[in-house]
């Protein structure tokens, strides 16, 4: 694969599908959350950690994949599982809490489980490192192809997991990759005050490993170093500490007034210069650009409708799942 | 003066006079420097104490809740924020093996003075990895205190007694007991009149909540509010409830429930926790071992079944002890006739 | 044909038997590799299956418990030996969290089959840090089946349901009833004749070890066989014990127990964990919210109080729940008149 | 301080404690556990892990520290409390379980704890690690000196519990040294099976740290090392990693046979070489350095000697200091 006209517009295609995903995920938010917030209240309860700014790691990691490739990703898991595939009819219905969900309604929105195209995204900081990291490991055990890769936050570097895997992938040399979305922030507290270095990328050389760092949020330079990173670890070269600086438009979740952020530190929307970048490059026109945001706005009302309209799971359901028979 | 305060700022008003007072207390977690701590309990103290006493961590559990316990063996008395209990298991040989331990193991050479606060519990649909209870896990290790106020009045007596107690206090708080901004109207009963002045409420020791001859209804953090919503619904009934908060799990005041029970000569333990190896078993063996005939009728217990958290609501709903379930265990052992 | 065994090597045999012939079985952990595991379950693998599928670890129990998870989910069946229970504060939350909720919160989409051995347990003067039992710990979590053969016999066939099991299973062994070389001589009750060929033992059923009728004692791991030396003892005095080994905490036959406690009407529970929020207060919950009238006497627990392990030996042979305090408590339900 | 005579004969005397010390428990280790072993016989019960070949870690460390330094040690502790001074008859009787212990017979010889020397001991690996760095933080808060450091080996390099507490080490800047002590085996498991990479010490990077690295399990240089690293923590200019190359004569603990070890990784007794080098420069003549011998052995002896006469706690005081009152 290289960058082609199509490899483009389909980045951004799946940046303007996870934003229209979460414009709606936070339009639904709020009904019933006003005068008086309340996590329980309303139709999508509970926590949300939403994705805006953060599209181009997704759609740029994502497209350097083959469907054979394994995927763990964190609380903020929509933008990777939009990329990827993942159904967004049966994803807007598990935030839901509905039957059609993913997951019937038992994970919500951190809990994103689909198979299918090898998925999986869990809540606790950095959780999805040392899975993932043994899926390349079956694989490897099975004779079958696929690359891990683990999507986390630069504030989940700091968490034990990071060293304890990032070290067995550089001893058992396993196709791993751990995609570290730098943008600035865990919850309210800064890199400069988690992180003793600047970028996670050159702790790479701790573990043998190599290291990738992309400061633009431009897809097109996060799926070249996605792809370098592929192409090593297809290769039987061993892992890639991928680092893509980004941004997190909407707090850390619902509720989250930033009132913390500096105003030199505000971050800016990928998605307009990307936009302008291709159209300026030839990839688009501004009717083809337009063209795709409708279709993908429409494709996430259409996915919303059907999430509303779904019934949700009987109270008793709840007893079900909890051990495989 | 007559002041109605949440749990939180209840508690918050014994941390910051201690605080005030003795410069070997310092905050330190996730967040705890502009967020003020998941229940506020250090809410302005950035400002007022500075970076060096309020202290904004990494997300590394086993790193500062360890870092803390040596600040506890030097001297200090540190004060953790772990917002959620479900993050125990990224820090828990802290919990279990070094600040537990230690004194023990040096045979008293060295102590550990630290609080750590928690949160608990679900409700708000927040699903299976931020809604458990678990406080049976902390309370089953030996050499840490584990007390669990579930009032306004509690909290900051609890929090004066934590912080003048020189071993290692677990402080848990039910998420929607506290009363903060992001769980909306906060429940009647947690609020309470607080005095300005400190004072404290002594650990081991049971509340008798609401006073009932035919029931006792015993529960923690939260489940004790299901039970005062359950003794309300009882009385309708003509069911007199007594309601028991145990306050604390580590000391556990088996006295104080054994007589409890034995005046009603019946018990419901409602515990979001999970069912299996809690504390509802805990409670139930304690009566029994002394003495199991103050037993008119089967103990009843009413919890979280041991299952996973699921996220929806029906399903959540379904499967908490909320006062409808209480209610109705009561109505069962008070009306079945028993032939003791 | 006859063969005694002891647990260790009926273990090993079943892991043996599944692993020649099933490719998605896997062993890891630390020091597998050369030394065959905490109890030589892998015992001479690494020659026999090479090192892709006897995985020595570094010393990252987060990191390769959690990649048995993530294998797990890809299709293997990991079997992960974790030597002494007292670590598991070091990779909980894989435990806590993955492991166990994925299936669940999955609702049914991903399947975690993995077997994690654990040792448990003291009374060879390992301290605090290394004499554990915390086996209500992890039986309080739900999502996992734990299940803790206590003789040879059980050992194999339990091992074989375990890996023939889709779900996470904690199969646990009590270090001093393995009967391997490092703790002396095998304790005789701990050896049973082992069939050669496969065959499962289920999971969630009690085992009566010893008939008796005037008194239960129920035990799980070493306590079983502090149970039934206890039990001759009893019979010097005329006291008839039945002993009942749980085998399985979760799930928890709790039916099994109650027919054997009302067999006879007394109830002594001998756990080596910590006593409070663990397997004997359930134990004895389970029995009394069905009935409590099938109680003659109180329930009397035998285990290890809410203390650290001591160190020496005069203290740490005090605190353990051996046959003398159970034989005691035995004695002293049987002959004090109840008056009910 | 700088590596005068009286310095190095010192160290020479601390290696010859260490060692005197550890002869003495094995042989006390095998009363009782012949012809059949068990944990659990004879006078001193347990697991034990013996320090012999890392002498030169314990002296020459020590020998850079001030009374305020603040030392945890793991689960092979003797070498450091002995060249940091904690009481040997105390610590013999701690080992025996005896009333008189450092312990009252409580901790037992991964417990070691001696305030009154700033040392403390424990048997979860890196364990120790993030206790230290919260001593580091207590005095700066106190604003007292003193500069923390945890002993520990090549394999606990690898618990996630290292990378948390250097990167809260780095973040903070905190007066602490990581003294890694490798001995290229943790239990069976060589250090290149378990470590992605050749040194811990590079890994000081990752952490915005110093790393130091020294290859010759010779005390003088490993107090040069430390001694700089000690100048650097103190003078406020952050932590380091030490990576001692050391050895570990005595097997992971009593009843390791080592099978495991290949007949061209087996390793050199420190100590006589040392003492050659001192006989060589004209720092001790013979005659001294048989003294020192002869001496060791009899403090040791005699402390064995109280150990083994002092009374054991009584059962009942196994309920006393669960809680400080
Ligand atoms: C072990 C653990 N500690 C704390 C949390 C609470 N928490 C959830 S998200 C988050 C911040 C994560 O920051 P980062 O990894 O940078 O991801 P981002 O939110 O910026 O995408 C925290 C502290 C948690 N879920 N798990
Ligand atoms: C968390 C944890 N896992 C495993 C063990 C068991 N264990 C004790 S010592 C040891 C090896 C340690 O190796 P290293 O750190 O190199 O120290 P060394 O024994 O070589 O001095 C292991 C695995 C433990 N005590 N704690
Ligand atoms: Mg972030
Ligand atoms: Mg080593």
């Amino acid at each position: 694969m290289s960058l082609t006209p199509e490899l483009r517009r389909d980045m951004y295609r799946q940046m303007l599908r996870s934003r229209a995903f979460d414009d709606a995920m936070i339009g639904l938010y709020w009904v019933g959350k006003t005068p008086i917030f309340a996590f329980a209240n309303g139709p999508l309860p509970g926590e949300l950690h939403c994705s805006n700014g953060a599209e181009p790691v997704g759609a740029g990691v994502c497209a350097a994949l083959d469907a054979d490739d394994m995927i763990t990703a964190d609380h903020r898991p929509h933008h990777v599982a939009i990329a990827r595939g993942v159904d967004v009819r049966r994803m807007a219905a598990e935030l839901l809490g509905k039957k059609t969900g993913l997951s019937q309604g038992k994970g919500g929105h951190m809990h994103i489980y689909a198979p299918e195209v090898n998925f999986a995204s869990s809540g606790i900081i950095a959780e999805g490192m040392a899975p993932a990291a043994g899926m390349a490991l079956a694989r490897r055990l099975q004779k079958r192809p696929g690359v891990a890769l683990t999507f986390m936050g630069e504030g989940a570097a700091n968490q034990g997991a990071f060293h304890e895997v990032l070290n067995l992938v550089g001893v058992m040399k396993l196709p791993f990759i751990c995609v570290v979305q730098d943008n600035e922030w865990g919850v309210s507290t800064s890199k400069k005050e988690s992180t003793a270095v600047e970028r996670n990328s050159d702790r790479a050389s701790a573990y043998g490993m190599a290291g990738e760092y992309v400061a633009s949020n431009d897809p097109d330079d996060i799926y070249e170093a996605a792809a370098r990173a592929m192409a090593r670890a297809r290769s039987g070269g061993g892992g890639t500490i991928l680092e893509l600086r980004t941004a997190r438009l909407a707090g850390h979740f619902m509720g989250d007034q930033q009132a913390y952020i500096p105003a030199q530190m505000k971050q800016a929307d990928p998605i307009p210069p990307y936009r302008a970048k291709l159209v300026a490059a030839g990839v688009l026109t501004e009717a083809e650009a337009d063209a795709i945001a409708a279709a993908a706005t429409a494709e996430i009302a259409e996915a919303v409708a059907f999430a509303q309209a779904s019934p949700y799971p009987a109270a008793e359901e709840a007893f079900d799942h909890v051990f495989a028979a | 003066m007559s002041r109605i305060l949440t749990m939180a700022r209840a508690g918050r008003e014994a941390l910051d006079w201690e605080m005030e007072r003795r410069s070997e207390i310092f905050v330190l977690g996730e967040d705890v420097y502009n967020f003020g701590g998941i229940f506020g309990t250090a809410d302005g103290f950035g400002a007022k104490y500075g970076a060096d006493r309020v202290i904004n961590t990494p997300i590394s559990e086993t790193g500062f809740i360890g870092m803390a316990a040596g600040a506890a063996m030097a001297g200090m008395h540190p004060v953790i924020d772990l917002a959620y209990i479900d993050f125990i298991g990224v820090c828990y040989n802290v919990l279990l093996n070094t600040a537990s331990k230690t004194h023990y193991m040096s045979a008293g050479q060295v102590k550990v003075p630290m609080t750590l606060m928690i949160g608990t519990g679900g409700g708000y649909n927040n699903a299976a990895q931020h809604s458990q209870c678990l406080h049976a896990t902390v309370a089953h290790i030996p050499g840490v205190k584990v007390v669990y106020p579930s009032n306004a009045y509690d909290a900051k007596g609890m929090m004066h007694t934590s912080l003048r107690d020189e071993n290692f206090v677990i402080y848990l708080t039910h998420k929607g007991t506290a009363g903060v901004g992001w769980m909306g109207t906060p429940i009647k009963t947690t609020l309470s009149e607080v005095p300005e002045e400190p004072y404290t409420v002594p650990f081991g020791k049971i509340a008798v909540t609401r006073e009932g001859t035919d029931v006792t209804l015993i529960g923690l953090g939260m489940s004790v509010h299901e039970c005062l919503k359950a003794a309300v619904d009882l009385a309708r009934d003509g069911i007199s409830a007594q309601v028991v908060d145990l306050r604390s799990l580590a000391p556990l005041d088996r006295d104080g429930i054994f007589a409890a029970v034995s005046k009603t000569g019946r018990m419901v333990v409602a515990d979001e926790d999970y069912l299996s190896y809690g504390v509802s078993g805990e409670v139930i063996a304690s009566v029994v071992e002394r003495d199991p005939r103050v037993l008119r009728a089967p103990p009843v217990r009413v919890c979280t079944p041991d299952i996973p958290i699921p996220f929806a609501r029906p399903m959540e709903q379904h499967i908490l002890p909320l006062a409808g379930r209480i209610a109705d265990a009561a109505r069962m052992i008070c009306t079945r006739k028993t032939e003791q």
